[in-house]
């Protein structure tokens, strides 16, 4: 395991850069009262998972996934690209629901006129 | 289409098709009830075409389907559980008969509930009668205690809910105990098959093991049994209606937990594993308490059904002591008490059953001078009570002297003690009732006459077959040579 | 067209019906309903010939676009995904035929959206259970949760903080599935499931953390104790309907993935003797079990109580995987079927009771067993199943865990298994007993509810209790294929 | 990880990640959102994902940003944190 974290801090510093990321998201989703806040966290997380797939794909020295005469058919020079094929459904669903949570937050606001968590409970348990 | 492999399962369909006509017919009483008495009736018939198979000593079995790997959803038909469906199944027809004077008497509502649940539970105590395996056992077993609960909450009154929860409340844990046991069961021995004689061995497991599945088995038909301390629930049931305490809570129910007592302690586990574990000495002593402490509390009980109740208590712990004692004559005192008892309670049951009809009355300390208003009730009943207390010339002195010679067999003196000890009891609590019905005068039941045929009739039958079979007990269903070959198969040994 | 090709056309007809009653609605509302109708009917056809298909020639393969594995995806249909598309299918289509009163209430005006994201939910899941590519499963996962999300928020007026609150906890969920995916595939280089599994170095510790991430995201989904609390508040503030076809499947067809990743790409011995994962799944499942049958006793709404009362049934399952034999396995598998079926055909109910007296608190009940007496027979006997007494689909898939845990000496599952039904009997005895004998004055007026209401709640009440008189006919039929390699049903 | 560069967009959107959630006027958060996903776009291209880092573009800051806009203008504006 230790030489696991190693690796990770020495060679990959770019990973913790994304825990890091996947830490604000998670702390925004768990901590934040306001319901818009808690969206944006869900947001980051989602952006942090994606960013993980990409750098899983980079190499070093290799160079953008279009074919390149210079470089010739060798796989091995390019960045892999399945990643980037996967990543882009990713980010399409991400925003698909981002734009449903939005909706229903619109929702919620037009009932309860509060996106706050705390008064939120509130309301629902005097109604 | 009718072989012998197919004849268990005919037993099931006339019960089983009366459900859906009495439910269709709802709004036409007179052919609702037609469909019960048709049920009954062919039941019986049915069940009575396999004797002369089963008295040859052949064991009839019919298997329908798979229900787990290994494990098929199978009828067999043995002497024992011929013995328990006949009963079942014979009483049902006298019962029939009594509801229906019974419930056109007290006008009680949902009288088409009442009837189709009656068929359901009858379909169970027959499924009950011939499982051939644990699972199927279980199953029906279970669906007897679901069917018997609408009859309970019957009156729907804040004290028939009550004991409807009771009763759940007893009954259910007990199953999951009972699922628990056959699921060890099946984990250890691999087989769920009834085998006389038992099919656990030492091989199977340590005695602690052993002795505690048999435990957990025994709490699991037990309670149904009405073993103390697992009894509390059949007293609280008697806010049924008196039929249903009369077929139920003398026969089907409680029976088929004494009925499963028989077939773990003589099937399951049998007679040399119990020595060896010696499970059944802990399993005689709670029938011995249970059957002297029944009877010490029905003396102290005023309402007649609750008196009656207790006394099924300790009668049930009779067949439990005989099954305990695993010797030949006790099995067969065990085996005949199940049936003979059956036909004493169920008449004291209708008497009881006659006189709340014609005078509300439920309570024994107001019944005084009764018996000069309704002579041949009261008749019927001072006989099923002197065969409970085990008079010679009425049916319960055979089972009684069987278990009485059994328990000398098995070496055990002090449980004949125990059994005399308890006909004394059983005395003092019946013959004061009798005592006071005839020779008390109360005024105030001038004006009371005998009830309906419907309910007299079914009363002086039951009495009559009682004292028949007391003078000749192998006569007509062959009691007493189907006990002695349960004992045979099950102990190994030849009794008498 | 040949056989080969039936994995892809559930999905395709899903959403051409989709498309199709989206654009009827507009025309000709009241034909909305009888083309989804028309397509669930369609898509349970092609599953049971799937099933017969796989029956005979065993698992099916589709390589979509030509493309084939392990570069492009492909449609597996094995034994395991058509016993799961099966209980989908059939599901939908039991409650899209009574399903158009209660929408047309529920959501006035719009029921042809609301029936073309029910399509589209459908599509996400038959995905899902088709699907021989874990990235492509992600994609229909999140496809079947998006429109689930928005087919709760069409309920209540609380529905869309429920909503809202299972949008966020089932995003975390996937995105934990989806960086668990990373792992594997930063070690594996590939998508595909039989490909993975045969890669996969159980040593390797980014393979572990994918485990675990794995089924935090799927326990997230299957709302496995501590992770249940979206469900209540999901299931209870959804309209009748959405609660009728979400609460039986989206579960189950994540204990589905549970059970695909655990035993077919990591295997067995890796998540019961490498790690004590599946161990992790059985103690929290039998939390699962004991407090969500304690909080459905203290309920006062029915559909609240049904939903607190699916936690702990979801849980058997995850009992039934945390104990990883095939007994086990076959009970979880079994009681999948069951379940799905009773609890559809309690909350089919619950939209029956909605619809005739616009109430559905446990109070006012009292009586209505008489007043609805062919559904509430059938809700009877799917409450029998739920306490799990015989002859019924609960009991034998508690036979089967009980006696998968007895084989691995794990008692205290056993007897937390047993006791729960006790729970379970206290809550739907209390209820069959004021439905059935107390009166009530305000139920008067009420009656059985329509035809095309009550038949499906019927027939998935005989289900139940069929399911249980021939579960080995399941188990031959479907079970004993459907096990992960190396574990056997004996016998 | 192929030096500052990259270093650069990773630190600076952790920082708009940050200020993100930290800052309480909505309607500057969205904006914050924007440039977030603007500079995660640049990352992925300089990770060599030119055809992501153009989809987040669009899509992760673009379309995202609109839809919050889109909905706090229906919403509240202010958040307590």
């Amino acid at each position: 395991m230790t030489e696991f974290l190693q690796a990770l801090v020495i060679d990959r510093w770019a990973y913790v850069f994304t825990i890091l990321l996947l830490s604000v998201g998670l702390y925004g989703l768990v901590m934040k009262k306001n319901l818009i806040k808690k969206l944006i966290g869900m947001n980051i997380f989602q952006t942090a998972v994606i960013l993980f797939f990409i750098q899983q794909a980079y190499k070093h020295g290799g160079t953008v996934p279009i074919y390149d005469t210079t470089v010739g058919a060798r796989p091995e020079l390019y960045v892999n690209p399945l990643p980037h094929g996967l990543m882009l459904t990713a980010i399409v669903v991400s925003v698909a629901t981002t734009g449903v949570a939005l909706a229903l937050l619109v929702l919620i606001h037009r009932r309860y006129e509060t996106l706050n968590e705390d008064e939120l409970l509130q309301k629902l348990r005097e109604s | 289409m009718f072989s012998e492999t197919t004849q268990p399962l005919w037993a099931l369909v006339p019960s089983l098709l009366a459900i859906p006509l009495i439910l269709a017919t709802a709004r036409r009483p007179n052919l609702r009830e037609t469909w019960t008495l048709l049920a009954a009736l062919s039941q019986c018939a049915v069940v009575l075409s396999m004797l002369p198979w089963v008295l040859e000593g052949h064991v009839i079995e019919s298997t329908l389907w798979s229900l787990a790997p290994d494990i098929n959803l199978s009828l067999r038909v043995d002497p024992l559980g011929f013995l328990f469906a006949l009963v079942a199944s014979t009483l049902w027809i006298v019962t029939s008969c009594y509801s229906i004077g019974y419930v056109r008497g007290t006008r009680e509502k949902h009288q088409t509930r009442y009837f189709a649940s009656f068929a359901c539970c009858l379909t169970a105590t027959i499924g009950i009668a011939f499982s051939a395996n644990l699972l199927t056992f279980l199953l029906f077993f279970e669906l007897l205690t679901l069917t018997t609960y609408p009859l309970v909450i019957h009156k729907e009154t804040k004290a028939a809910l009550s004991a409807g929860r009771k009763y759940l409340a007893y009954t259910l844990p007990a199953g999951l105990t009972l699922f628990g046991a056959i699921c060890w069961t099946a984990t250890t021995a691999g087989n769920l098959d009834f085998v006389a004689g038992g099919f656990l061995s030492t091989k199977h497991g340590t005695a602690e093991t052993l002795q505690l599945i048999f435990l957990l088995f025994m709490i699991g038909v037990g309670v149904k049994a009405g073993v103390m301390p697992l009894h509390s629930w059949l007293p609280s049931a008697m806010a049924a209606p008196t039929p249903v305490s009369a077929l139920l809570h003398a026969v089907a129910v409680v029976k088929a937990g004494a009925f499963g007592v028989l077939r773990v302690t003589g099937y399951v586990f049998g007679p040399e594993l119990l020595r060896d574990i010696g499970a059944w000495t802990a399993l005689a002593w709670f029938a011995g308490i249970t059957l002297t402490m029944a009877s010490l509390l029905a003396i102290r009980q005023d309402n007649l059904k609750r008196r009656l109740a207790y006394s099924t208590i300790a009668h049930l712990s009779y067949t439990v002591l005989g099954a305990a004692l695993l010797s030949p004559w006790s099995w067969t005192g065990a085996s005949l008490h199940l049936v003979f008892h059956a036909t004493l309670k169920i008449t004291l049951f209708f008497c009881a059953g006659a006189i709340y009809v014609n005078t509300h009355i439920e309570n024994i300390s107001d019944m005084a001078g009764i018996g000069r208003r309704m002579p041949v009730t009261m008749a019927a009943f001072a006989v099923a009570s002197l065969g409970l207390v085990g008079f010679p010339g009425i049916n319960g002195f055979a089972s009684k002297w069987s278990l009485a010679l059994g328990s000398l067999e098995a070496g055990q003196g002090v449980f004949l003690g125990l059994l005399v000890l308890s006909g004394v009891l059983n005395a003092s609590y019946f013959l004061p009732i009798i005592h006071a019905a005839f020779f008390k005068t109360n005024p105030a039941f001038d004006r009371v006459a005998e009830a309906s045929p419907w309910l007299v009739a079914p009363l002086v039958i039951t009495a009559t077959i009682s004292i028949v079979w007391g003078i000749a007990p192998n006569l007509g269903a062959h009691a007493v040579d189907l006990a002695m070959l349960i004992a045979t198969s099950v102990t190994g040994e030849h009794s008498g | 067209m040949t056989w080969s090709q039936l994995p892809i056309l559930t999905p395709v007809v899903l959403l051409v019906g989709a498309t199709a009653v989206l654009l009827t609605g507009r025309i000709r509302p009241s034909l909305a309903h009888r083309l989804a109708t028309a397509t669930c009917a369609s898509c349970f056809a092609i599953a049971i010939a799937l099933a017969v298909q796989v029956h005979h020639h065993g698992p099916t393969h589709y390589a979509l676009g030509g493309w084939s594995p392990p570069i492009g995806i492909e449609l597996v249909a094995d034994t395991l995904s058509v016993y799961f598309l099966l209980v989908i299918t059939g599901i939908a289509l039991l409650v899209m035929v009574g399903a158009a009163p209660a929408v047309e209430r529920d959501t006035p005006g719009r029921s042809a959206e609301f029936f073309a994201i029910s399509l589209i939910f459908l599509l996400g899941l038959s995905g899902i259970v088709l699907t021989g590519d874990l990235f492509n499963l992600y994609v229909f996962l999140e496809i079947s949760s998006l429109s689930a999300y928005t087919l709760v928020s069409s309920g209540d007026e609380r529905a869309g903080v429920a909503a809202f609150r299972y949008l966020i906890v089932g995003t975390i969920g996937a995105s934990f599935y989806l960086l668990g995916l990373g792992f594997l595939y930063s070690v594996t280089g590939t998508l595909n499931m039989t490909d993975m599994a045969m890669r996969l170095d159980p040593a390797a510790i980014p393979v572990r953390l994918a485990a675990v991430m794995i089924t935090v995201g799927l326990g997230l989904k299957m709302a496995i104790f501590p992770m249940h609390r979206w469900l209540p508040d999901a299931y209870t503030h959804a309209s009748s309907t959405a609660t009728a076809l979400i609460a039986p499947i989206m579960t189950k067809v994540s204990a589905y993935v549970l059970i695909r990743i655990l035993f077919f790409v990591f295997g067995t011995s890796m998540v019961s003797i490498d790690l004590p994962i599946a161990q992790a799944i059985m103690w929290l499942s039998v939390a699962g079990v004991l407090v969500g049958s304690t909080m459905a006793i203290a309920q006062t709404d029915l559909k609240r109580m049904l939903a607190y009362s699916s936690v702990a049934q979801v849980a058997y399952i995850g009992v039934g995987i945390g104990l990883a034999t095939p007994l086990a396995l076959a009970g979880a598998l079994l009681h999948v079927i069951s379940h799905a079926t009773m609890k559809c055909c309690l909350f089919l109910v619950v939209g029956a009771v909605e619809l005739q007296t616009g109430n559905r608190k446990l109070s006012s009940l009292s009586g209505i067993g008489r007043k609805m007496p062919w559904t509430f027979a059938a809700f009877t006997a799917a409450a029998v199943a739920m306490i799990g007494l015989p002859p019924t689909g609960g009991f034998f898939s508690k036979w089967y865990l009980v006696l998968g845990g007895m084989a691995t000496g794990e008692w205290w599952v056993v007897i937390f298994v047993l006791g729960a039904s006790l729970l379970t009997a206290t809550y739907f005895f209390r209820l069959l007993e004021s439905i059935y004998t107390r009166q009530s004055s305000e139920l008067a007026p009420i009656k059985e509810a329509p035809l095309a209401v009550a038949l499906p709640i019927v027939i998935l009440g005989l289900a139940v209790i069929l399911f249980g008189l021939f579960n080995s006919r399941i188990l031959d039929l479907f079970l004993r294929d459907a096990m992960p390699p190396g574990l056997v049903i004996s016998g | 990880m192929n030096g500052p560069i990259t270093a650069l967009f990773f630190l600076l959107a952790l920082i708009a990640a940050i200020a993100a959630l930290k800052v309480k006027d909505l309607l500057a958060v969205a904006v914050i959102l924007t440039a977030f996903g603007f500079f995660v776009a640049l990352l992925y291209t300089a990770l060599g994902a030119i055809d992501v880092g153009f989809n987040e573009a669009v899509l992760g800051a673009g379309v995202t940003g609109v839809l919050f806009v889109v909905a706090i203008h229906h919403t509240q504006r202010r958040s307590i944190d």
